[in-house]
């Protein structure tokens, strides 16, 4: 258990995915403009990159390990990746129209969210057993979510702040983006 | 490498299949061009354009949320695509532009005394408000240095002003207004913009049947940008010549000057100067959107056809008139006369609404030379607008007789160039209405001897305009008043030779509010008359409504009227629409043109096959909101209104020269200053709205506010 | 029907052409990749317990070592998922030391020891850190002498645990993670060296070196 | 096809289009790899090697790839080149595998290959793509190394690339070496291009 809650609060807050292993960062500044779409962007990358680290650590394990091919593991997965989002978003748009119109157009961003292929081969270079993985992958895409609302709240505020011309949107993001790193830095004695 | 081949064949395979079945099985249909869109963009899915994916920004730019060039990884091919999928092009989608706007809520009154920050943002952050300016701006020019293709200046009221030639519509100054004062819309959303109720609204704007602007055309009259009044007045009503001089100004009803006890500010002259001015120095053509490519039939070329013509060519559709008479201008030409609206003048008017690129076809009756389904053939819709040109009848005996004549069949003759000789008869107009005074007036001017009205309640109760009431009576025309006709008498050769009627007296009120007359019998009195004009009320013919309409759906009601959305003015047919006297039987000259523009943006979302609706709390028509009096106006004093210079009766009453004339530029703007800028000196902030709602005393006194302009002191 | 045929037949077809394509350059490259990670990775862990033996070795003659070490490494299958290296420092003037890989559960993973025997004593010869993914700053210390030279020496019957949890070893301050995943890491290779000792012994005399996989 | 044509698709990525500046994409590689100058330019031939490989392979295959399963062919192809790449820097350039570490792998995500493969591979010639890919790329290197040279040289005080192990500093402003550190400087030298670009990007 206590060793859960390491991998938990290590993915959520001190290797955060976003601030200190760069993952994800395209979404993270072109759907944190608006704390709606920031929250949507959250949610789905919580519900898709718990099920990839999932589906992923199955293939692995058991495709491409017993048939030592792992070095094809970027291809098999990011193909998964890519199957299992349109896949997701075919079924939630028929089946689960509530969810889809909270969730739906936020998944196919998701296919080139590096976070996602990211995750997944972490879990298997870090040898996580399935439980971890399942657990790690969750509490990372937890982690991007926390970042990404953070960073939209603040990047709301912007609206009505004077920048300079030159770094007006994406420059001012990246340097808040930088600030919020540094405050994520914060965290590291927690373990 | 076999195994890495099969694994990765397998894997392959999987994915095609799972894909193929969840795309069958799980298919949802979509707008075709959304799906269009999307395969156009990239399908990064990078999220550079704000938007969560390709699909999610095909899906906004469908639906106008986004622009077509918002992909930022495909670059300028990638909009081109986009843009003929959206079927327009760049650079020559409409142009967005733009421009400060009071929409009230608690922005309009501001009063800043902080002089360290020069930011209005910075202001809006430290102290929330309290900047006294006409449209709630803070005047720090933040918009103007956010501008990135230097649009903006301050302007020398103290607020931006923005070239409309250099603004590109991008945006940027309305995100960094932190009121929202200035805002980006595009030409067609002001021009179909209704009032809504969150606004900022002074009474005469909520008032007025077309909802012009006033208080900023008036304004604009003050500084002298008479060009700039006649856009504002045209972004409501086409026709202000006409307006300037014959409407019964509706609006004037709500003037605050009269809750002081004053007379209501003039809002036709000032409307009448600046049109006058307008015809006197030619104008560039307004701005039109993009064609469309949508035709549109317009039957009936009245103020409402015209002003629906007007707008939807300014939107880009091409509007084709077709009326019956052979000339355009409906009651405006062939009711109001000469001596009221200069043929010359309504020409004009008509003219510019033409030039636009407004297709006529004159002489051309619904029913007689074409039918609906030419129209259908050929039009992408069609509004129906011949205005109510039936009279009612006397309901008495004799109204036969040679001699008896229709309000609307009289007063068009002269138009239509039959001559009428009236010398020295004796003439007997029934009807309290504008149009039983025009028939007056008429008469008179055509060498009548005797005029007299016959009116069955008194003065008080008459329904057409005051100043046409006692211009009428200056010129010489006997009032009857209480007293109804009962029988026609005429000679063996059915010559009218006299008029029994009946004298009357008021009674209680009636469903209208004006109080019933009621007969006194026995009271019958007899009058040697030559004629008697009927002008005691009119309503739509029914002569165009041919079996072929009445199978496609399109009902009638009982006054002849054509059934149709309270609001939208879409009848039981979607592709017809009615708007004017044909919907709302007879009305003012405002009603048609406001009902005209209601129309044209009803046609222009059916054609875009848009939802008709209006968004929530919008006013389609006039509409007073309860609070606009509730406010005491404190330190303003009464000013005397510019009376309207006329031709002496001598002068007018044998001929059909224009009556009014247009007051001094010095006499207008006397009289516009006279306009307490009612919603831009905002006396309906929330604030104020709260303290009303729950009884507490108002924070601030609106007259220490108004004690410092200058305007009205 | 056609369609859809032809969305599996192109995406299957490149799939199975990227899978071969695939399969051939690793066959070109796995060698060289394996070899480097074994010469980049492993064999600076075992240069390191070499120099903490106190034998010197000059910059130019690092090289030479280095190939020495990665020539003369056995493999020896004690039946686990793969067969284990086995490298070998042999230096004039003391016994030959077997050195192979072993892992502890780190704050960040697991973290790879080299983990030298003298063969001829049995005593720990020392140990080098190969891989971790520990915090900066913290976690990383258990690379220093400081910490690894503790091992040296220590006996097979020793206690490879840090102090707080009763053993010999003095944790570095503020890394207790770390230096626990080491001990552990250590303590893993002595029972794989007691438990194989045969094997490993017969794998290093016989000499022969293999491929690895 | 006219050999100005050629230039122009090439050119544009370099300065008008280059990303990750003016194109906001491929953030990920640009802000975690360039703690060094030479990581950067690791990284950018990398991507450059995928994208004009991809691009040209896409182009070649654009009438026979159906558009229902276009995303994913395109994958696919991207990833085959990825992994090319991955196994060999394993093999040839093990430090520098080492160093980008997870980012190579990660590159069949940089939304730089995928986002041109669509909108520029698909509908043009493999010249062309090739063109458009190595403009691209090249951009994406020079933005890289030198975000990886600024942040190498005030953060470590070493400019590894051209001096060797020679060090500047005793102190360096080890800030930018560090996670917050990149956000900053890449935000920064945006806003730097943006005032010497005088137009600003989007």
């Amino acid at each position: 258990m206590n060793h859960t809650m390491e991998l938990v609060i290590g993915a959520i807050f001190i290797n955060n995915i976003l601030l200190a292993k760069f993952l994800g960062n395209c979404p993270f500044l072109g759907v944190s403009k608006k704390m709606e779409t920031a929250v949507g962007m959250a949610g789905a990358v919580v519900f898709v990159l718990t099920l990839a680290g999932m589906i992923t650590w199955l293939v692995e394990h058991y495709l491409l390990a017993p048939f030592g091919i792992e070095y094809i593991r970027t291809m098999a997965f990011i193909l998964i990746i890519a199957t299992l989002v349109q896949f997701v978003e075919l079924f939630l748009r028929k089946s689960i129209p509530a969810l889809y119109q909270a969730l739906g157009i936020f998944l196919p961003l998701i296919t080139t969210n590096c976070a996602v292929l990211g995750v997944a081969i972490i879990n298997i270079q870090e040898g996580y057993d399935l439980f971890d993985a399942i657990v790690f992958s969750a509490a990372s895409a937890a982690g991007f979510g926390l970042a990404l609302v953070l960073f939209a709240g603040i990047r709301e505020r912007f609206e009505t702040i004077r920048v300079p011309k030159q770094i007006e949107g994406t420059g001012i993001g990246l340097v808040t983006a930088g600030l919020l790193a540094l405050s994520f830095f914060a965290f590291k004695g927690m373990i | 490498m076999g195994i890495s081949a099969l694994v990765m064949l397998g894997i392959g395979l999987g994915a095609a299949a799972i894909l193929a079945v969840a795309a069958r099985v799980f298919y949802v249909k979509v707008d075709p061009r959304i799906t269009a869109t999307e395969d156009a963009l990239p399908g990064a899915n990078c999220g550079g354009c704000g938007y969560a994916g390709c699909a999610s920004c095909a899906e906004a730019i469908v639906a106008g949320k986004a622009p077509v060039d918002a992909c930022i990884a495909g670059g300028p091919e990638v909009a081109i695509q986009v843009a003929a999928i959206m079927g327009t092009e760049i650079g020559v989608a409409e142009p967005r532009t733009a421009n400060h706007f009071c929409t009230g809520g608690d922005r309009a009154e501001r009063k800043f005394h902080y002089e360290g920050a020069l930011d209005c943002r910075a202001l809006f952050d430290l102290h929330g408000g309290d900047l006294r300016c006409k449209v709630g701006c803070f005047g720090l020019a933040t918009c103007v240095r956010a501008c990135p293709f230097d649009a903006i200046v301050m302007g020398p009221e103290g607020y931006p002003e923005v070239s409309a030639e250099k603004c590109t519509g991008c945006g940027t100054c309305e995100r960094v207004c932190p009121t929202k004062v200035i805002q980006v819309f595009k030409l067609s959303d002001r021009l179909m913009h209704f009032n809504n109720d969150h606004e900022c609204l002074p009474p005469c704007r909520q008032l007025c049947p077309a909802q012009i602007d006033i208080p900023s055309y008036i304004d604009l009259a003050t500084k002298g940008q008479y060009a700039e009044a006649v856009d504002v007045i045209k972004e409501r009503n086409p026709l202000p010549l006409i307006c300037g001089r014959v409407c019964p100004a509706p609006c004037e009803a709500g003037c605050r000057r009269v809750a002081i006890g004053d007379e209501p500010v003039h809002h036709n002259y000032i409307k009448r100067f600046v049109a006058d001015w307008e015809m006197h120095h030619p104008q560039a053509p307004p701005v039109i959107s993009p064609e469309t490519g949508k035709t549109v039939a317009v039957i009936g070329g009245g103020p409402c056809g015209l002003s629906a013509a007007y707008y939807l060519r300014r939107l880009g559709h091409r509007p084709v008139i077709f009326d019956a008479k052979p000339a355009l201008g409906g009651m405006a030409r062939y009711g109001i006369p000469e001596y009221r609206l200069p043929k010359k003048t309504l020409d004009f008017e008509i003219d510019e609404i033409l030039d636009l690129g407004v297709e006529v076809r004159c002489n051309q009756q619904m029913g007689r030379d074409f039918t609906i389904a030419d129209l259908e053939s050929e039009f992408d819709a069609t509004l129906l607008a011949m205005g109510a040109w039936d009279n009612s009848s006397l309901r008495c005996e004799g109204e036969d007789l040679d001699g008896v004549w229709k309000g609307t069949e009289f007063l068009q003759k002269r138009e239509l160039g039959i001559k009428v000789d009236l010398s020295g008869k004796r003439v007997v107009v029934v009807g309290g209405g504008n149009t039983a005074m025009d028939a007056c007036r008429s008469s008179l001017r055509m060498g009548a001897g005797e005029v007299t009205l016959l009116y069955r309640r008194t003065r008080k109760e008459m329904p057409a305009n005051q100043v046409e009431i006692d211009a009428a009576e200056h010129e010489g025309v006997k009032y009857h008043l209480l007293a109804a006709p009962k029988r026609l008498i005429g000679d063996e050769k059915g010559k009218l030779t006299q008029i029994e009627y009946i004298k009357m007296e008021l009674g209680e009120p009636d469903a209208s509010g004006r109080r019933r007359p009621v007969a006194i019998e026995g009271s019958n009195t007899l009058m040697d008359v030559d004629v008697v004009i009927a002008a005691i009320g009119q309503r739509p013919l029914k002569d165009w409504y041919t079996k072929d309409l009445e199978e496609r759906g399109l009902k009638l009601t009982r006054w002849n009227t054509i059934e149709a959305d309270e609001k939208t003015l879409q009848s039981d047919v979607p592709h017809i629409f009615t708007a004017g006297d044909l919907w709302s039987g007879p009305a003012l000259l405002i009603d048609a043109i406001g009902t005209g523009r209601r129309v044209a943006r009803s046609i222009q979302r059916f054609l875009l096959g848009l939802d008709l609706g209006f968004p929530e709390g919008t006013f389609v028509g006039p509409q007073k909101l309860a609070v606009s009096n509730l406010v005491p106006v404190l330190g303003v004093g009464p000013r005397v209104r510019v009376s309207q210079p006329e031709l002496q009766v001598a002068d007018r009453i044998k001929n059909f020269e224009e009556v009014d004339l247009v007051v001094s530029p010095e006499s207008m703007r006397d009289e516009a200053l006279r306009c307490m800028r009612c919603g831009t000196l905002c006396y309906f902030n929330d604030e104020q709205r709260d303290a009303h709602l729950s009884g507490r005393p108002l924070r601030k006194k609106v007259g220490e506010l108004l004690q410092n302009s200058p305007t009205l002191r | 029907m056609k369609k859809t045929l032809h969305m599996f037949v192109a995406l299957a077809g490149i799939a199975l052409a990227s899978g071969l394509a695939l399969g051939g350059l690793h066959q070109v490259t796995a060698q060289r990749a394996a070899d480097n990670i074994l010469r980049f990775k492993k064999v600076p862990a075992v240069v390191s317990i070499y120099q903490g033996r106190g034998q010197a070795l000059a910059a130019d003659q690092l090289a030479a070592f280095e190939d020495q070490v990665l020539q003369g490494r056995r493999q020896v299958d004690l039946g686990e998922e793969s067969p284990l290296s086995l490298f070998l420092i042999e230096a004039a003037g003391s016994s030959p030391v077997v050195v192979f890989e072993a892992f502890g559960q780190g704050f960040g993973g697991d973290l790879g020891v080299m983990v030298g025997f003298d063969l001829a004593s049995e005593k720990l010869a020392g140990i080098g850190i190969t891989t971790m993914s520990e915090t900066p700053g913290l976690g990383t210390r258990v690379r220093e002498t400081r910490f690894t030279k503790q091992f040296v020496g220590l006996g097979q019957d020793a206690a490879f645990q840090v102090k707080k949890d009763g053993g010999v070893i003095d944790g570095v301050t503020g890394a207790t993670v770390s230096s626990r995943a080491v001990a552990q890491a250590v303590d893993r290779a002595r029972k794989l060296f007691q438990a194989h000792r045969q094997a490993i012994v017969a794998a290093i005399n016989s000499g022969q070196e293999k491929a690895s996989p | 096809m006219s050999a100005s044509r050629l230039v122009k698709e090439f050119s544009k990525g370099l300065w008008r289009e280059i990303p990750p500046f003016r194109l906001v994409l491929g953030l990920c590689p640009a802000l975690a790899v360039t703690t060094t100058a030479e990581n950067g330019l690791g990284m950018g031939i990398s991507a450059t090697f995928v994208l004009v490989c991809s691009n040209g392979l896409i182009s070649l295959l654009r009438k026979v790839i159906p558009n229902e399963v276009r995303v994913a062919c395109y994958i696919v192809i991207i990833a085959t080149f990825v992994v090319c790449v991955e196994m060999i820097t394993k093999a040839y350039f093990f430090e520098l595998s080492e160093s980008l570490g997870l980012f190579i792998p990660l590159i069949v995500v940089n939304c730089i290959i995928l986002g041109r493969a669509e909108a520029f591979a698909k509908k043009n010639g493999v010249l062309l793509s090739r063109a458009d890919g190595l403009g691209m790329g090249l951009g994406f290197t020079l933005a890289l190394t030198g975000l990886g040279a600024i942040r190498e040289f005030f953060g470590a005080g070493t400019l590894g690339l051209v001096f060797g192990e020679q060090v500047f500093f005793d102190q360096p402003f080890a800030f930018l070496q560090q996670a917050p550190g990149a956000f900053v400087a890449l935000g920064l030298l945006l806003g730097l291009m943006n005032l010497v670009g005088g137009s600003r990007g989007r």
